[in-house]
């Protein structure tokens, strides 16, 4: 266990951390989702959260986002503000920035479009107006686009990318900002899914070269990519985070091993 | 795109056909919608009417003005022809559709028996559905008024009619009114050119009170929609009643339009009233009277009232039997004239008229008595109004009856009992009544 | 979009350099469609509608404001229901409401100086925009088919309101007092003065509704559409988004009914009932939706068909209406401007295959 | 206000109810299942109304006509969800709107072509044409009242076991809830659609051939109802029987008792418990929380 989480509760914690969560559960009727979770992220710091199919990866995401309310005691804390019950669009211009598994963008726009609403969004939370930094705004929407190689299809309307391209638009709003509008927080759903073997190699590095001035927290079932990408992961089964810390120990945790490695499968 | 020349060739085939079946059959006079064709049978020359054709000079002019318009206007200006243009806006759709059938049957008749010509001018009818809307009322009668009707003959509702006030009031379009008994048409909106043939509904609900307080009764009920129609039905029968020692116990207004009257049964039932007015109208007279009789109110409270059993006893069957109402006319009134109309409709029509029949019926007369007057010459306004005024209605069914100053029939007001589906004649129980007419200018 | 001179620069340097592919025909006909959708069409409407108000009689004049007015009415209703997909059931309210507001704010009976009608119509306007914005906070928490149910509840509590309490003069409607003053010089009647006015208006609403697709209020307004959920994880707040949109519409109905309540100064409850509104959205629908001259096409055509069918069937024009809603509904669901706009038989037959899927789920 | 006055108006207000319950009930299932706005519903109610007074003049008898009606209003429903609706479920609602919109003008246009546009009455049937006398000062109860009533509540019982006992009943539910997982179970949707359609419409037209007796028939009748019946269904919940069932009764007695109480708003009253509902709680006021 690393010096930040065991100060994690106080009020003295070394430095304020980006994102902060404590004891977030969620039932559905009898069902229960997730059974106070914590989670916090470190700056600079790619943070996996791994778990099997229905373990309450996503819903844990759509609480920190602010698409869903915690039950009774679940807190979270942006960069030290509390933003429990804030709506999303508050979060978001505390520099929230998130993807969606399913990947939901603006369809009968362009691809730059979408790419200048996603960091005039984040903007116009410094006070920013609508309509000033434009070439700001424009320069960074064009750099976004060329990181994730689809500058030369500004135009095109997102309608027509393949599955693969719109994962990468996902990927490159998630990510993008002006010197001031930098998503601090980036929320990740599945960036991965469903991308073919180069956009994965492509995406991946994405991810890794935004990873500083950032606190990054990322779901992901390709646990090659979790392995290389993320410093630190937390495993949760059955809605609770069951381990939570560097690779080397969740690797070697048993109860990991017997819920979700295979025999033999861990040795790599 | 100009209409004009389209609407010249569609509408003349239909035409043919009812030309050539020797006479303009019933159907064709009511689908109406091809205006240039006489609806009389008898003085439809070939010649007039081909020469009646558009001049192209004039589909030139008008198709310039219209040239970017985006709507298209089916603009129909045609060479003055020696037909008089009578305009018709009554109801063919919605509750009142019926009412608006036996008017222009009733109207139609009466014509027909004095040969088919107004002042010795064919008539070219101009119908156009009022679908009892008030708000397109205005623009419908307007559109009348474009057409060049300088006589138009409506409405059934009396929203309509206010509606056709606004355009019509202080020009010098003639308007007849057949049946809508709105006071204000003959009250503060009243004109020189404005007459109505039917009855204010003061003018009906006023005896009711009168006979009812004669007859001894103290303390009544009064009850109808909450609409101008009601109210003034309402507030007729009151002043009748109270002007010989009555009194309302309540007054029950109910919300327009209502289906169920069985929730106010209950209420009736309660109050201590010897009896009850009430003023309904088409489909809700209908369920009033039958929910009446089926909450087995008729020998408690009896029911007395106006319009409630018009054209309606065929659908109410035995729940009306007995019912007294007033109303300026009776199925068997005792008038010749009554029984050569009744057996000249039926002959015609095969259905026996009711009340709206003889309002038609009389506004067809009225028309007929002052083209002729004026020798066909309508468009001397003064004159032509006058001769209307002149109207004495000695060979109406209803009894004789004439104009009153705010050109509101003046006529005799009789007790009539629902009996084997005809409002039978009791007694004349007020005669020559005339509204008050408040507010009006002529008077 | 909003973020149209970078694209434009962008889009001329690479139509230049890409071959005659896919891309390269999109562009051209985006470029299309976007002066299709800009004012420019206003240069061949308004000459001539404003020629006509010398040459044309007055009852024609009326009935070209009555389209007019309608017009206005769907352009709102397009932003809202086209752009927004905020299907409203309930606009004939808000006109109803400027109409009885302009009618019971209405002065003397002769002629109004031209500036404290205009003034009145503009109150009358503001009014029906508060009864918007006030019934608006509630009415946009619902989504899709429920809030076409709310809105249809809107449209009758406001038409069983003017027609049961006196005030409004129940049933029977009220008059309107106020009318233009003859302006001499230009010869105009009054009647006519009034008929420039709806001119003017209509002017204005096709440059206000040309503005708002362009501005980025109208992007959000159509994004919130296509991904609400991106859009407020983005950092921006839907409901002030829709409820600003639904305020405006409100209000220009409300100006719209003003106009309408001086065509014949005559007011009446009927104009609140729902089958008014779902004529509104049959012009959008039939038009062509999200297109800023598919509501006006649609109001033509309209309004249009049914003077004739009214004129020519008197009995059973509403067979007229009737067919032609079925008839778009089940082959033009994106209107007659989407088809015209694709006319071409290579194009009438693939989009005759594809009609199974049409593009607009 | 006596005890018994309140009494007799809230059974007035329960038989409204009911009645508004078969046309409603109806609405709900075709919006919950086939995501179908069908205004022409009210249609149903009228065709259902004037079959009544039509048939029972052809045949002489009310029982008679029965029968006959209804297979005819399952027939004219069959046809229409065979020729125009089956090619809408997936279309936006701003297309059915605009669909059955054009429907309601063309099917009052076809009625006043089969029949006029007069106004008809029609006697109870035989055997229940008398009413019970209450008491002094209460109106006599007509006995079809009674029947209506009785019969309504026996087919809201036979609806709730069709929905909730029956294999029917769980293949239209689970439509309701999610359609495309309905197709994965392997449940004929197509079929299932059609057989909901008639089913709603014959019940539509039921409601309007039992409510004949009482209110007669004339042009407009379908206007009248369809508006309420929208109401009924967003309380209750689209979709759900039960909701709507509840949801009839209890919007039955207000209607009632509001025209009686406070006139001037009965109409305006209705709407704004529509619309405060809606806000309040979307998916029907007496859904489950799910």
């Amino acid at each position: 266990m690393t010096l930040g989480t065991e100060f994690a509760g106080t009020e003295f914690a070394s430095e304020v951390l980006p994102l902060r969560a404590e004891g977030l559960t969620r039932r559905f009727g009898r069902f229960t989702a997730l059974r106070s979770v914590s989670v916090s992220l470190r700056q600079n710091e790619i943070h996996g959260l791994i778990g099997p199919n229905g373990a309450g990866k996503t819903t844990l995401l759509r609480l920190l986002g602010g698409q869903d309310q915690p039950e009774r005691g679940g807190e979270i804390w942006l960069s030290g503000q509390r933003v429990t019950h804030r709506a999303a669009w508050k979060r978001a211009r505390l520099g929230l920035g998130r993807s969606f598994q399913r990947a939901r963008l603006f369809t009968d726009m362009t691809i730059a479009d979408n790419l200048v609403l996603a960091i005039r969004g984040r903007s116009f939370a410094r006070g920013g107006n609508y309509t000033s930094g434009g070439a700001q705004i424009r320069q960074a929407a064009e750099r976004a686009m060329a990181e994730v190689s689809l500058a030369e299809r500004s135009n095109e309307l997102v309608r027509n990318l393949s599955h693969g391209e719109r994962r990468l638009v996902e990927l490159a709003m998630a990510f993008a900002g002006t010197a001031d509008s930098e998503s601090r927080v980036v929320l990740l759903d599945e960036p991965l899914a469903g991308l073919g073997a180069g956009e994965t190699v492509q995406a991946t590095e994405v991810i890794r070269r935004n990873k500083n001035g950032r606190a990054v927290l990322m779901i992901e079932h390709d646990l090659d990519a979790v392995f290389e990408l993320a410093d630190r992961i937390t495993v949760l089964i059955a809605g609770e985070a069951v381990v939570e810390g560097t690779r080397e120990e969740v690797l070697r945790d048993p109860r990991v091993r017997a819920a979700y490695l295979p025999a033999g499968g861990a040795d790599r | 795109m100009n209409y004009d020349s389209l609407k010249g060739s569609v509408s003349s085939k239909p035409v043919r056909q009812a030309f050539s079946s020797g006479g303009v059959s019933r159907q064709a006079f009511l689908s109406g919608g091809v205006s240039r064709q006489a609806f009389l049978s008898g003085g439809v020359s070939r010649q007039a009417f081909l020469s009646g054709g558009v001049s192209r000079r004039r589909i030139l002019k008008t198709g310039a003005a219209f040239a970017g318009a985006a709507l298209a206007a089916p603009y129909v200006r045609r060479a003055e022809a020696a037909r008089l243009k009578v305009g018709v806006l009554l109801p063919n759709s919605g509750v009142l559709a019926f009412l608006g059938t036996k008017i222009t049957q009733g109207m139609e008749l009466a014509i027909n028996q004095s040969g088919g010509l107004l002042g010795g001018r064919e008539v070219e009818w101009i119908r156009l559905d009022s679908e009892t809307d008030p708000a397109k009322a205005p623009e419908r009668t307007a559109r009348l008024v474009r057409r060049g009707c300088d006589i138009v003959v409506g409405p059934v509702h009396s929203g309509v009619l206010l509606g056709m006030l606004r355009v019509l009031g202080g020009t010098n379009t003639t308007l007849l009114i057949p049946n809508a008994g709105a006071g204000a048409a003959t009250g503060e909106h009243c004109g020189e050119n404005i007459f109505r043939t039917s009855f204010s509904n003061w003018q009906a609900a006023w005896p009711m009170g009168r006979f009812l307080a004669q007859r001894g009764l103290r303390r009544v009920t009064t009850m109808s929609w909450n609409y101008a129609a009601g109210t003034e039905s309402v507030q007729g029968f009151t002043e009748g009643f109270a002007s010989l020692g009555g009194e309302i116990s309540e007054g029950i207004l109910a919300p327009y339009p209502a289906a169920d009257f069985h929730s106010y049964m209950t209420k009736l039932a309660a109050s201590d009233a010897e009896a009850i007015y009430a003023f309904f109208s088409g489909a809700s007279a209908v369920q009033f009277v039958k929910q009446y009789h089926e909450a087995g109110l008729r020998d408690r409270l009896p029911l007395y009232g106006v319009f409630l059993t018009e054209g309606t006893l065929e659908a109410q069957g035995v729940a009306a039997e007995g019912l007294e109402t007033t109303m300026h006319y009776a199925d068997d009134l005792p008038f010749e004239a009554n029984r050569a109309f009744r057996s000249a409709y039926r002959e015609a029509y095969g259905v026996d008229p009711d009340v709206f029949s003889v309002q038609g019926y009389d506004t067809g007369a009225l028309l007929v008595h002052a083209a002729q007057a004026v020798g066909g010459d309508t468009d001397d306004k003064p004159a032509f109004h006058a001769a209307l005024r002149s109207f004495r209605g000695v060979s109406s069914p209803r009894g004789a009856w004439h104009f009153s100053r705010a050109q509101n029939p003046v006529q005799d007001f009789y007790l009539r009992r629902a009996a084997g589906g005809q409002n039978r004649y009791i007694e004349t129980i007020a005669q020559d009544v005339t509204d008050p007419a408040q507010g009006c200018t002529l008077v | 979009m909003f973020l149209r001179s970078a694209t434009r620069r962008n889009s001329v340097r690479q139509a230049a350099a890409s071959d005659a592919s896919h891309e390269s025909f999109t562009r051209l006909r985006n470029l299309a469609s976007r002066w299709r959708d800009g004012p420019a069409p206003l240069v061949f409407l308004l000459p001539p509608l404003l020629v006509a108000t010398w040459f044309v009689p007055d009852y024609d004049l009326q009935r070209l404001a009555k389209f007019l007015i309608f017009a206005i009415l769907a352009m709102g209703l397009d932003f809202l229901a086209g752009r927004g997909h905020l299907v409203s059931l309930g606009q004939a309210g808000f006109f109803a409401i400027g109409a009885y507001s302009f009618a019971l704010l209405a002065g003397t009976c002769d002629g109004e100086p031209l500036l404290s009608l205009l003034l009145g119509m503009l109150v009358a306007g503001l009014i029906a925009g508060g009864f918007a914005c006030l019934a608006g906070v509630p009415a946009l928490r619902t989504r899709g088919v429920y809030f076409l149910m709310v809105t249809l509840a809107l449209g009758q509590m406001v038409f069983y309101a003017l027609h049961d309490i006196p005030l409004f003069g129940g049933s029977d409607g009220i008059f309107v007092c106020a009318s233009p003053r003859a302006i001499e010089v230009l010869s105009l009647s009054g009647s006519r003065v009034y008929y420039l006015m709806t001119v003017a208006s209509f002017g204005f609403a096709v440059l206000l509704f040309w503005c708002l697709r362009r501005s980025f209020f109208g992007t959000l307004l159509g994004a919130s559409a296509t991904a609400e959920v991106r859009l407020a994880a983005l950092g921006y707040a839907v409901l002030p988004i829709r409820l600003a949109a639904f305020t405006l519409v409100g209000a220009v109905a409300g100006y719209a009914g003003a106009l309408e309540a001086m065509r014949f100064r005559f007011v009446n409850p009927e104009l609140a009932t729902w089958h008014l509104s779902g004529l509104l959205l049959v012009m959008v629908i039939l038009g062509g939706r999200n297109r800023l001259w598919g509501a006006v096409l649609g109001a033509a055509l309209v309004i249009g068909l049914e003077d004739l069918l009214v004129y020519w069937f008197p009995d059973h024009w509403q067979i007229g209406i009737g067919v032609l809603a079925v008839v778009v509904a089940l082959f033009l669901p994106n209107g007659v401007l989407f088809f015209a706009r694709r006319l071409s038989f290579r194009r009438l037959g693939v989009w005759l295959v594809r009609q199974k899927e049409s593009p607009l789920r | 206000m006596s005890f018994e006055f309140l009494l007799l108006q809230v059974l007035n207000g329960l038989h409204h109810g009911l009645l508004l319950f078969l046309v409603a009930g109806g609405l709900s299932l075709i919006f919950g299942l086939l995501g179908v706005v069908n205004l022409a519903h009210g249609s149903f109610y009228m065709f259902g109304a004037w079959l009544a007074w039509w048939a029972s003049g052809v045949f002489g008898s009310y029982w008679l006509a029965l029968p006959v009606l209804l297979v005819l209003v399952a027939l004219g429903a069959f046809g229409l969800e065979r020729a125009l609706f089956r090619y809408i479920y997936d279309k936006p609602h701003l297309v059915h709107v605009l669909l059955t919109y054009g429907l309601v003008l063309l099917l009052d246009e076809a009625r006043s072509l089969l029949w006029d546009d007069d106004v008809h009455g029609l006697e109870a049937p035989p055997p229940f044409a008398r009413s019970l006398e209450l008491g002094e000062d209460l109106p006599d109860y007509p006995v079809w009242r009674l029947v209506v009533s009785g019969f309504c509540l026996l087919l809201a019982l036979g609806l709730w076991w069709l929905s909730s006992r029956t294999r029917f009943g769980a293949a239209v539910r689970a439509g309701v809830e999610r359609r495309e997982m309905a197709e994965g179970l392997g449940i004929d949707t197509p079929r299932l659609f059609l057989l909901v359609f008639v089913l709603g419409a014959t019940l539509a037209g039921l409601a309007g051939a039992l409510a004949t007796p009482i209110a007669s028939v004339y042009p407009g009748l379908d206007a009248q109802v369809l508006i309420l019946s929208f109401v009924v269904v967003v309380v209750g919940g689209i979709g759900s029987l039960s909701g709507a069932f509840f949801a009839a009764l209890v919007i039955g007695v207000a209607d009632t008792l509001a025209r009686d109480l406070v006139p001037a708003f009965a109409g305006v009253a209705v709407y704004l418990l529509m619309f405060a509902a809606l806000v309040w709680r979307p998916e029907g006021v007496l859904a489950k929380r799910n």
